[in-house]
């Protein structure tokens, strides 16, 4: 066991340097006013589009946080909540929002409010669409199951994070005929989402999403430098990837040796 | 009657199991009564146990005992600081619960330079596979030219910040997504198997613990009776479905 | 004075008993109340600091502990790593406190309904009943108390394990209306996924090796035998993809864990007034 | 309504009955036959339990509670089975409240069969909060102070199997249970630091997302869900055995098929109706 396995070596302190510097300095350019640049993520047209749909049958839509939990996979299901809430309030469509944190219940109830607001139709707000149904997984999921049948939803929208739960969801969703629109960094829940709703947002792009719709300069920034960041870690492995090929194929080179000593070294792991 | 449940306890158990089990697959055909009120039961017990659980195992050892039997007076400081959470439910002074969120939210957001280098740098370091070498068959080679073209075009297609309109990109993003699917679609056949395996474990339940009871309880005159009047009323109780329902509140799963 | 304050510590760290131990208890919660109860009176514009500085040094304590190992010159250790036994047990300790915050949301509701006798108020009541049995029979248990490990049983065993696996195991069969009615190929995406899920739903189980067991176990054809070709979806374009979902969470995780030890993140949430 | 519609609308229920009894006929049956197929993965998590020194501490972590005990019991128990075999020592912790109870009856149950002594052979260690970094970190540090007692309040130095435990050093291997995401954390702050061989258990749902930690050699050995346990079990000399994991995998089996033909009926109605829609005037979406 030696000290360098334990601590930090001068690897981590390049590459996690780098990422770091990538990452904060986006996130300050961003913040100081700087125009970033996100591409539209596929999904997100239709977002609107359902909540049109919704407003023309004439019949409420819901969203759920999922089981997130007051952290930053819920804190971005929040933003996009409020994306559409705005849209739905200036239709006049109800929105349900059912959710399975205490924590998070709270931050929803005022971010609702918040949007109600800022569209100017404050006395849309019905304080009973934001509900806390149980923390228990299944509870929580008989209880959406429960609104989806009940109200008759024409849209549904899943954005946070699911686990075994959201194909009970879904399922039930196209049983009463609802557009599904999810979005979750759960990879394990993606296929189920893919395979039962008509516009799913897969793995990071949930971030890019929030992210985008909510404008903030924190997240667009912090997405850019992360952009950066991934672009450094193929680099790396780029570069691996041919010191590698070279050392199996010419293992005597001193430029084998020196690339062996000085960075190879790093990424590998000892065995047991 | 302590002394008689104390004596039947096996049987009794493996019969409340049996009756809970029937409970939640009732939700399978309609949502109705009796599946809610199993579910409360649940709830209860979960809730219930957790606080036991907590105290048992790891209040009681580690925070009372040795602050009351080992005379650690300032433990008692863990309660105050504990208290903080609860400041939450008062509108007034929720600001005290956000400080000690933060604490945690801060000791676990601490660990991401350490997770960052104990978890991926072992994984840039398996990525930097040799396309060729001595050993290597035409094969190998092959996979490994696989392996870079999936994961590169998987990677491109979480870039946000390059505009796709450019063909390549564009044609190594889609591909991206693509591949993609295989990984789905590799969860997706695992997940069944899993799915699966839970409900084959409770009819193993059914037929290896509660067979055997129900064979011992059939030898009985009052428990035919019982069968005999539950079948009367689930028939009963069906054909009353098929009728037009009345106005119904219950949940149509 | 190093001395001195050395001596104050470990009169105050001693063990305590009898009558002694409750004044120092009491002095203590004592002492807890009235820092609450200027945190309490913090003007509302040095609140948001203080969250900031408390995230930050929490977040600091590892950072340091990882990226710059102090040692101890005289004793060859690092004081920050030997320190790790006593912040775990005290993050154990501090962190069970928080586990009842979702127990009051549910008495409020349950306790609602059934002090207005609401619509299934019995569904109210059994959660009572159940809550305060499973736990009080639990201790009882622990004492030892007759008749108790089985009535116990019976709602541990009996209720709370088969429920918990039953409601688990539900998916199971909604699984299978969704297999037959969800997964619709309504897209090559979506048939590129099914194919390879069928591929692996059968490489995993004992059937789909029989039912390429005509093939040869070596040579070229046996490569095309289901459980390979499965097995090497599986290690290979499975591997590649999940490892690349990975290293976008890498950064992300990274991302995230700066902006919130660095208190850089912003929205609803984090610009509320304190 | 022709049949395809038909085939496209056949009711829930009918399929919920349907797949019941698919499941229900092997395990009846019981075949005691194990999976001939064994993944790279399982022989090398055999490999590595059988390379753990005889004088050190196997973990075993429990993560698991009731709703998958299918999965992760048989996992638990061959792991249980082959330690006690081999004679090497082990601690049971869980990190969730009704795990505890679960695996420890496993423990029991195996401890009578296999003629092994609690305390000497084996601990349990109860039921512990899941605050890991730290947590972990400061049990290679410390084993002692923070583990401190097992499940029935006996201080670990009263106990021969983990008295001698003193840090990192120790420990020979850890045996991760479970059906959430907690592989990280082990690998991140145990098993990474040290050096020590982490077998991953998870549910099949998870197995798929590990597969990079094998590639580059963070995990040493893996169990894919019951399939994995059963596989195990013909390792560990049990090609016989009329075990549950055994069972499960024939049941698994008729299930998989059975599914499969489902999606294939639902696909051929779909396709069909949306023929006759194309003909008809379109719609549906």
């Amino acid at each position: 066991m030696g000290e360098s396995t334990v601590y930090a070596n001068i690897a981590v302190y390049v590459v996690e340097g780098l990422l770091v510097f990538f990452i904060v300095y986006k996130i300050i350019s961003a913040r100081r006013g700087r125009q970033l640049f996100i591409r539209r993520i596929p999904g997100l047209s239709a977002l609107d589009e359902a909540v049109g749909r919704a407003t023309e049958m004439g019949r409420p839509m819901l969203f759920t946080p999922g089981l997130s939990g007051l952290s930053i996979i819920g804190l971005q299901a929040m933003a996009i909540m409020s994306h559409i809430v705005k849209r739905a309030a200036k239709y006049g469509t109800r929105v349900i929002v059912p959710t399975a944190d205490p924590l998070l219940y709270t931050v929803a109830e005022e971010v609702a409010k918040d949007a109600y607001n800022a569209e100017g139709v404050p006395e849309q707000f019905n304080p009973e669409d934001i509900r806390y149904l149980s923390d228990n997984q299944f509870a929580w999921a008989s209880g959406v199951v429960g609104t989806l049948h009940r109200e008759k939803v024409a849209t549904a929208f899943y954005f946070g994070y699911y686990a075994a739960e959201s194909l009970i969801l879904t399922e039930n969703g196209q049983m009463v005929g609802a557009i599904q629109i999810a979005g979750t960094p759960t990879t394990t829940q993606i296929p189920f989402f893919l395979a039962s709703c008509d516009y799913t947002i897969i793995g990071d792009e949930y971030y890019a999403a929030s992210a985008y719709l909510s404008r903030e300069p924190t997240l667009l920034g912090s997405l850019v430098g992360q952009d950066y960041g991934k672009l450094t870690m193929i680099a790396l492995i780029i570069v691996g990837a041919i010191a590698v090929t070279l050392g199996a194929l010419y293992p005597d080179w001193t430029v084998v040796h020196w690339m062996q000593s000085h960075f190879l070294k790093y990424f590998q792991r000892g065995v047991g | 009657m302590v002394t008689w449940i104390a004596k039947n306890a096996p049987a009794i158990t493996i019969w409340c199991a049996a009756l809970s089990t029937f409970a939640i697959y009732s939700v399978l055909y309609a949502e109705n009564r009796f599946y809610r009120f199993f579910e409360h039961i649940f709830i209860g017990l979960a809730t219930g146990y957790g606080v036991y659980a907590t105290w048992a195992q790891i209040l009681g050892p580690k925070w009372w005992d040795p602050m009351v039997k080992q005379g650690q007076w300032y433990w008692a400081f863990a309660a105050v600081v504990g208290s903080m959470f609860y400041f939450m439910y008062s509108r007034k002074h929720a600001w005290i619960s956000r400080v000690i969120f933060g604490l945690f939210m801060g000791l676990a957001a601490g660990g991401m330079f350490r997770e960052f280098y104990e978890l991926y740098f072992p994984q840039i370091g398996s990525s930097m596979k040799p396309i060729a070498g001595h050993g290597m068959s035409v094969w190998d080679s092959l996979n490994v030219v696989v392996f870079y073209v999936i994961l590169l075009a998987c990677m491109s297609y979480f870039f946000f910040s390059f505009d796709h309109k450019n063909a390549a990109t564009k044609k190594t993003a889609a591909a991206g997504r693509w591949f993609l699917m295989i990984g789905f679609g590799a969860i997706f056949g695992a997940t069944v198997m899993g799915r699966m395996t839970l409900f084959i474990g409770r009819f193993n339940f059914l037929i290896n613990d509660w067979g055997p009871q129900v064979k011992i309880a059939w030898a009985t005159l009052p428990f035919k009776i019982v069968i005999g009047l539950a079948v009367v009323w689930l028939i009963v109780a069906l054909i009353r479905r098929t009728k037009p329902p009345k106005a119904k509140i219950a949940i149509e799963e | 004075m190093g001395q001195s304050l050395h001596h104050i510590w470990t009169w105050l760290a001693m063990p305590r008993h009898g009558l002694a131990l409750a004044v120092f208890i009491i002095g203590a919660l004592g002492i807890g109340a009235l820092f609450l109860g200027i945190l309490c009176s913090v003007p509302a514009r040095f609140r948001k600091g203080i969250v900031m500085a408390v995230t930050f040094i929490g977040g600091l304590y590892l950072s340091l502990e990882f990226l710059v190992p102090y040692k101890n010159v005289h004793t060859g250790k690092y004081p920050l790593t030997e320190v790790m036994p006593t912040v775990a047990n005290l993050e154990i300790v501090i962190g069970c406190f928080a586990l009842l915050l979702g127990i009051w949301n549910l008495f409020q509701i349950h306790g609602k309904t059934l002090m207005k006798f609401g619509k299934d108020w019995y569904n109210s009541a059994i959660f009572f009943l159940t809550f305060f049995s499973i736990a009080i029979l639990g201790f009882l248990r622990d004492k030892g108390v007759h008749g108790t490990p089985e009535m116990f049983s019976i709602l541990f065993s009996g209720f709370l394990l088969s429920l918990q696996s039953t409601t688990f195991s539900l998916i199971a069969f909604y699984i299978v209306s969704a297999a037959y009615r969800a997964f619709r190929i309504r897209s090559a995406e979506a048939g590129f996924m099914m194919v390879a899920a069928t591929i692996i739903m059968l490489a995993l189980v004992p059937v789909g090796a029989l039912l390429t067991a005509w093939l040869p176990e070596t040579g070229f054809l046996s490569a095309f035998r289901l459980e390979r070709i499965g097995y090497w979806i599986l290690t290979s374009p499975n591997m590649a993809a999940q490892r690349a979902i990975a290293f976008g969470v890498a950064v992300g995780a990274l991302a995230t864990g700066l902006r919130i030890w660095l208190s850089l993140e912003r929205g609803s949430f984090f610009d509320r007034q304190l | 309504m022709n049949i395809f519609t038909r085939l496209q609308t056949i009711d829930r229920r009918v399929l919920y009955l349907l797949i019941a009894l698919v499941i229900t006929v092997p395990l009846l049956v019981r075949p005691g036959r194990h999976p001939r197929v064994k993944f790279n993965e399982v022989r090398n998590a055999y490999k590595t339990i059988s390379n753990v020194p005889k004088d050190k501490l196997v973990i075993i972590s429990i993560t698991w509670g009731p709703g998958t005990t299918a999965e992760n019991g048989p996992q638990t128990e061959v792991m249980m089975r082959h330690l006690f075999q081999r004679g090497v020592k082990f601690a049971v912790v869980s990190w969730d409240q009704a795990g505890n109870e679960l695996s420890y009856e496993i423990g029991k149950k195996l401890e009578k069969e296999m003629g092994k002594k609690y305390g000497v052979d084996w601990v349990h260690l109860g039921y512990r909060v899941y605050y890991p970094q730290v947590v972990f970190r400061g049990m290679a540090q410390n084993f002692q102070k923070v583990m401190e007692y097992d499940k029935f309040h006996t201080p670990l130095s009263k106990l021969p199997a983990v008295s001698g435990v003193k840090t990192s050093k120790d420990i020979g291997a850890v045996i991760e249970i479970t059906p959430s995401g907690t592989l990280e954390l082990w690998i991140a702050y145990f098993n990474g630091p040290y050096r020590i061989p982490l077998i991953y258990c998870p549910t099949a749902v998870m197995a798929a997302e590990a597969y990079p930690y094998i590639d580059s050699g963070q995990i040493n050995g893996m169990l894919n869900g019951v399939i994995g346990a059963a596989q195990y079990e013909a390792l560990i000399g049990m090609q016989n055995a009329k075990t549950d994991a055994a069972a499960t995998s024939w049941a698994l089996s008729a299930a998989h098929i059975f599914i499969i033909l489902l999606i294939v009926v639902g696909n051929l109605g779909y396709l069909a109706t949306k023929r006759a829609a194309r003909g008809g005037n379109g719609g549906g979406r």
